[in-house]
């Protein structure tokens, strides 16, 4: 049942829900990512956030609903093959290659694209100076703090050339100082390369500045969605954030 | 059991796969575990009587297949304790069964007394001997890779079966009763002393899960099983656990060698054979599942048996290694659920 | 959102060598190799014996490297490869009089498909480290059982290779301590360290690391997980199964103990630990380092020094040396020899 | 970082080398050419499961050439001395392979061992490829002498006739006491030997006419309890039951025929492994009186056997078992053979051997002669009973030493 493109979206999420014995992670969520937004994804800890990505990129299979990317249905496809097909994740906590230098995870990376090695090598040379990791692409990665463990996790993840990104919280634990060349980088792949953004992340400014469409998950269920500035405002976000009585007062 | 790769508890280990879900046949077998076990001896005693064709031979059967599953279940729970709560892979546990046996032997021999006074000289000598191999060996493999550990084990195996064959050289001794009459159970037979093994594992058993369920040095145990950081960092001396523990698992060894010497030819490679069969029974039973090895080792005894005279012309432990793989692949936290994660 | 540095994890020796360029590492081969090609002329004809046990020890270490090293997948089950070798040689050169060089084309074949069957079960199941080491060791144990009571592969009588009057290039079999032996497991210890440097730098040697490491990351950037994982499980089978067929034509004698016996298992994870896992010339180092190790006991305890005087008429003294010199190597260097020289030599 | 590599490898590969010739010089230096001292090489399992058996077989072979050297050592040559170069089989085909390699290597010009037949099959290889004269004290399997080997001969007699032999004393027994064989149950391991000695009984007894009840094995390397395999003979209702393993299963075997109490007129071994062996009775206890076993026994009326005895006595403090006799008179042949051919060379002395002569230690009919495939033609399996805690002859009658017992109920 691979129709073709009408809704011009890249990943469209029907009807998806994920429970662990009782508990609802995820119920019923909708959710549409047209071509080329960036789509912010906020909401409380243990909102389901990071289990929709897990369900999306096929890490886990959804109890019920079906997710289509570029058209393509793609629900319950092991993360390798949807990596395939064009959508690529970064992972909350970071999972490097411990025992390869920042360079060699990124090769590795590349490798998947098919090709000679020597493209795969060429094409990380790129994305490593691009996410400005020259500077320490030689050590092993087991031995690199958080701000550079992060820049490998999203330097692997550009090196497969994704057409749409999921990223978790890629700006946790950066200092201010290291987060702004990051937020920079996003905006430029976007425009440069027309790469759709699908990003959790709890830095405010962050997802205001960058996000075309906000969406806010609540205990496993998608509570509001739309402009940032609007979201925000909405009394059942702020609810959600900051818990009943406060707003009854 | 969550794989401990080299990586500390807080990054979440390789084993911490976010699972794809668990394949929905495997939930269904899972859930019944007791009674699949139950039906396969069902079946196999089936099998044995059709195939003997008589009663007597497959209630024979049966209760020597519960007697000689109490030997295996004694020297599991050992190390059920060792494997399965310290994650040690010990492939010198038969080694340690070895030691129990000339202790036994020596005992008798020099005093011409019981056999059965060696039981707290096995169990205190093997303790001890246990505490200060975990101490100065293989308290500093903990956390290390478990090839290493098995090379070092392996070692310690052969390191003592050869001591023994120097103090004590290589033809077999003996231990026995003066007198081993045979006990009569609706029609079957077996000899006292396999009777009083099967009766002192029934006891030890016990006596391990009080100790790790109803005392405070037990939860201690179990909570380094649950995780080795985490009980470092609420106060428990993580090394001392580990010594005791592994000086409780080879008690246990002596224990069992003691109890089997008399009706065991006594050499130093003795032990050895016992070696893959306690690491089934304690896999079967559930990693650090004391009542979980008990019964396994019993099942394996009765499999063991049954499927001797159920098939013939090929090795009834052929049977019992099916039985183990279908386990580990259906359900890994064995057939009682286990009590390390 | 806690953050969590990552802690430096004593992961396995940095696999830097594979950035290091294929030339170097086969010049270091071409050296050892000719190194050792002068082993004949130096060895006593009497310690030819050894120099061969060296040599299979290598072999089973580099493939069970590959595997439990490089690809994490801990193996206690090695021997079930090297017995499907030594069986396949010897049943088709009996029964069918095939050249053991068939056989091995044929016996690596079987040895990489089983290893293929047990992977694939053993990962969709999701079996881990020491689950996976016990039922590998599970599997072994029931060949050998299979083979002791299997009647077309001569139970437990197995197989002799036939003597033939004069030696054979085809048929693998020389007069009694021929050197040709000699050369031909060291070609074939060559041959089987050029395939893994080979494999370790191609794409599916790269995955099978990165999987190693991390097996989500890897399955997230595309990697497809269980065909990397079972095409390294088959290589290193492979490889396993010629050092089978080895044996089985240098001892020209094979029966289910010797072929699926635990100690072949144990051979294989031995040396590799003792020189250093994951690291390429671990195995080999190991292998050196073993091999002799037995027959050094031996010998240095056959004129034995004062002090062991009352143990004189005991046997196993030799056992019990080389026991303690295994435990010793196995604490003291926790990254086996090759990998403690890395760590020693970074920290300079 | 490259530089690093490549030292730690050439360090590591130099030391290798170091050891393996650090341990050839040991090898080397060894074999002297001195030609007044003559090396045999010996093969026996010194370490491992079959350490015991191993032990007493290398102290008959030591006992043999103390004798031969203290006598003025071979007079042919000189008198020059024999000297043992001993080689641990760890019980393994490979170790033995290697070892009798090693051995030859350094000079030996003949080889005794080895205990265990697979290993025995493998020193026969060694043996015939370096055309080095091989005799084997102690190996039953029929297979090993079936390759058409010239330099292998075989002192003991070999698996098969012990279970012929078995066959036809129980014929002649049963009909001299008037206890006809109702029933004949067979308990054996599993492996070639126990298939191999069962498979020969059952073909000389059904030619005698003498009814075969059951056949029941087990697996010798896991068993630790037969108690279900006698039920299977109690309810076969035979009253003979012949046992072929080894040791260990041998004493599981007797302990548990008295705790089930089959009616049996006689429990009878066919080459089995522990029921004529001296400490049989201690470890089995009560159990073991009157078991009977067709194996290869020392003359224990002979002078020359009596001297042994004592002699290996006062060596080594112990009980000399039958097998250590086999391992002296495996040396005698060979000095024999040196005197007779008046040569070193090893292809003179195999020849020589061929045309042994010589009166054994063991029950035979007659002195040590071996046919074309090098079998010992005299080699005579007898009968013994354990009596008064101890196994003697009992049958045939000329070599008996105790009177048979005879039917021998079950205690």
């Amino acid at each position: 049942m691979s129709t073709s493109n009408p809704s011009g979206n890249v990943l469209e999420v029907r009807g998806v829900s994920k429970s662990f014995n009782g508990v609802h992670a995820l119920a019923d969520v909708d959710l549409d990512v047209p071509e080329g937004s960036i789509v912010g994804i906020i909401g409380p800890n243990g909102a389901g956030k990071t289990t929709f990505f897990n369900v999306v990129a096929g890490a886990l299979r959804p109890d019920s609903g079906h997710v289509r990317l570029f058209g393509k249905d793609v629900t319950g496809l092991p993360p390798h093959r949807i990596a395939h097909a064009g959508m690529a994740r970064t992972f909350q906590l970071m999972r490097p290659f411990g025992s390869m230098t920042a360079r060699e995870n990124v090769v590795a990376a590349a490798l998947t694209r098919g090709g000679s090695h020597k493209d795969a090598r060429l094409a990380a040379d790129e994305v490593i100076d691009a996410t400005g990791m020259a500077a320490w692409a030689d050590a092993t990665s087991d031995s690199l703090h958080t701000a550079a463990l992060k820049r490998l996790e999203l330097a692997r993840v550009l090196a497969i050339r994704p057409r749409i990104l999921l990223l978790d919280e890629v700006l946790a634990g950066l200092v201010p100082a290291e987060r702004a060349p990051v937020v920079d980088l996003l905006a430029r792949l976007r425009e440069a390369e027309g790469l759709t953004l699908v990003f959790v992340e709890h830095i405010m400014q962050a997802v205001m500045k960058l996000s075309d469409t906000v969406v806010v998950f609540d205990r496993g269920r998608v509570i509001a969605s739309g402009e940032p500035t609007e979201v925000v405002a909405d009394p059942r976000v702020v609810e959600a954030y900051l818990g009943q009585e406060l707003t009854g007062a | 059991m969550t794989a401990r790769t080299t990586s500390e508890e807080a990054v979440p280990s390789e084993g911490g796969t976010i699972s794809r879900g668990g394949t929905s046949r495997r939930a269904a077998l899972g859930r019944s575990p007791v009674t699949v076990t139950f039906a396969l001896l069902i079946g196999l005693t089936v099998a044995a009587l059709l195939r003997s064709g008589s009663t007597a031979i497959t209630g024979q059967a049966l209760l020597t297949g519960l007697i000689a599953g109490g030997v295996y279940s004694l020297l599991a729970m050992g190390l059920s304790l060792i494997f399965g709560v310290l994650d040690i892979v010990n492939f010198a546990h038969g080694a340690f069964l070895g030691v129990g046996l000339f202790v036994t032997y020596e005992v008798a021999h020099q005093t011409g007394l019981n056999p059965y006074i060696a039981l707290p000289v096995a169990i205190v000598g093997l303790f001890v001997l246990g505490a200060l191999i975990q101490l100065l060996l293989l308290n500093r493999t903990i956390g290390g890779s478990l090839e290493r550990q098995l090379l070092i084990t392996l070692g310690l195996s052969l390191l003592i079966s050869n001591v023994l064959l120097l103090a004590f050289g290589g033809d077999p001794l003996s231990a026995n009763l003066t007198s081993d009459p045979g006990v009569h159970v609706f029609g079957a037979v077996a000899n006292l002393s396999r009777v009083i093994a099967f009766g002192a594992a029934l006891v030890l058993a016990v006596l391990l899960y009080v100790l790790l369920e109803r005392t405070s040095f037990g939860r201690a145990i179990r909570a380094v099983a649950a995780s080795r950081q985490g009980a470092g960092l609420v106060g428990i001396d993580v090394r001392l656990v580990y010594v005791v523990t592994f000086g409780l698992g080879t008690a246990c060894a002596g224990a069992a060698g003691m109890l089997i010497a008399p009706f065991t030819t006594i050499t130093p490679t003795a032990g050895d054979q016992f070696n893959i069969l306690a690491f089934v029974v304690v896999v079967m039973g559930g990693l650090g599942n004391v009542t979980g090895a008990l019964v396994s080792g019993l099942i394996v005894g009765l499999v063991e048996q049954l499927g001797g005279v159920a098939i013939a012309g090929q090795s009834p432990l052929l049977g019992v290694f099916i039985l183990f793989l279908l386990i580990l692949l259906i359900r890994p936290q064995g057939i009682f659920g286990a009590k390390a994660p | 959102m806690t953050t969590t540095t990552a802690p430096p994890a004593p992961t396995p020796a940095p696999t830097r060598e594979r950035a290091q360029s294929l030339k170097r590492s086969l010049l270091i081969l071409v050296a050892i190799a000719a190194v050792a090609a002068c082993a004949p002329f130096v060895l006593p004809e009497s310690r030819q014996s050894i120099a061969i046990r060296v040599l299979i020890f290598a072999m089973m270490a580099i493939g069970w490297n590959l595997m439990s090293g490089y690809g994490g997948m801990f193996s206690f089950g090695h021997a079930a490869y090297f017995g499907i070798g030594a069986y396949t040689d010897t049943y088709l050169l009996v029964t069918f009089g095939w050249s053991p060089w068939l056989a091995l084309v044929v016996g690596a074949a079987l040895a990489a498909l089983v290893a293929a069957g047990i992977g694939y079960v053993a990962f969709r199941y999701k079996l881990r480290s020491a689950y996976f080491a016990l039922g590998t060791f599970a599997i072994a144990e029931m060949l050998r059982l299979l083979a002791t009571n299997t009647k077309w592969v001569n139970g437990t009588t197995g197989y002799h290779v036939p003597l033939l009057p004069e030696s054979s290039w085809t048929m693998l079999q020389f007069g009694a301590n021929a050197a040709e032996y000699f050369y031909i497991g060291l070609a074939m210890v060559v041959v089987c360290m050029v395939v893994t440097l080979l494999y370790l730098r191609s794409r599916s040697g790269i995955y099978t690391v990165a999987i190693r490491d991390n097996e989500d990351a890897a399955d997230a950037l595309g990697i497809s997980v269980m065909r990397v994982r079972l095409t390294t499980m088959a290589l290193s089978a492979a490889i396993t199964a010629a050092a089978g067929m080895f044996y089985a034509q240098y001892y020209t004698f094979v029966d289910p103990d010797t072929a699926f016996g635990s100690a072949q298992s144990v051979q294989a994870i031995a040396p590799a630990v003792i020189g250093g896992v994951a690291t390429p010339w671990g195995p080999l180092v190991g292998a050196l380092i073993l091999g002799p190790l037995a027959d050094l006991t031996v010998t240095w305890l056959r004129t034995p020094p004062a002090f062991l005087d009352f143990l004189t008429g005991r046997s196993g003294l030799d056992v019990v040396l080389y026991a303690i010199l295994l435990i010793v190597i196995a604490l003291v260097l926790p990254k086996g020899i090759v990998g403690s020289i890395q760590e020693w030599w970074k920290r300079r | 970082m490259r530089a690093r590599n490549f030292v730690s490898v050439i360090a590591a590969v130099g030391a290798g080398v170091a050891l393996v010739s650090g341990c050839g010089q040991g090898g080397a230096s060894g074999s002297s050419g001195d030609s007044k001292v003559i090396k045999i090489g010996t093969l026996h399992p010194m370490t491992g499961s079959n350490a015991g058996d191993g032990a007493q077989l290398q102290h008959g072979a030591e006992l043999a050439v103390k004798k031969i050297n203290d006598a003025g050592g071979i007079k042919a040559l000189g008198g020059a001395k024999l000297e043992l170069d001993a080689g641990d089989t760890k019980g393994t085909p490979d170790t033995g392979q290697s070892e009798a390699q090693r051995l030859v290597s350094d000079g030996a010009v003949a080889l005794v061992g080895s205990y265990q037949s697979a290993v025995s099959a493998n020193i026969a290889a060694v043996a015939e490829r370096n055309k080095v004269p091989f005799v084997m004290d102690i190996s039953g399997d029929d297979a090993i002498l079936s390759h058409g080997y010239r330099y292998s001969f075989r002192l003991q007699p070999q698996n098969s006739r012990f279970g012929a032999t078995a066959a036809q004393y129980i014929k002649d027994i049963t009909k001299s006491k008037g206890r006809p064989v109702t029933k004949i149950a067979y308990l054996h391991e599993a492996t070639a030997f126990g298939t191999g000695v069962y498979t020969a009984f059952k073909s000389e007894a059904q030619k005698l006419g003498l009814a075969m009840g059951p056949e029941i094995t087990y697996d010798a390397a896991s068993v630790s309890d037969l108690t279900t395999q006698i039920a299977k003979v109690k309810a076969s209702g035979a009253n003979i039951l012949v046992v072929s393993g080894y040791y260990r299963d041998g004493v599981l075997a007797a302990k548990a025929v008295q705790t089930v109490k089959p009616k049996l007129d006689a429990v009878i071994g066919a080459a089995d492994g522990a029921f004529d062996q001296p400490q049989f009775p201690t470890d089995a206890g009560s159990a073991a009186n009157g078991y009977f076993d067709v194996n290869y026994h020392l003359n224990d009326k002979s002078a020359e056997a009596k001297a042994f005895a004592d002699l290996y006595q006062a060596a080594y403090h112990d009980k000399a078992r039958a097998s250590a006799g086999f391992a002296y008179d495996s040396v005698r042949i060979i000095a024999a053979a040196l005197e007779r051919a008046g040569s070193k060379d090893p292809g003179k002395i195999r020849d020589a051997i061929a045309k042994t002569d010589l009166n054994p230690l063991s029950l035979s009919n007659g002195p040590v002669t071996f046919d074309e495939k090098g079998e010992n033609t005299a080699g005579l399996p007898v009968l013994t009973q354990i009596q008064d805690g101890a196994p003697s002859v009992v049958y045939p009658d000329n070599l008996a030493a105790k009177t048979i017992v005879y039917p021998a109920p079950v205690q």
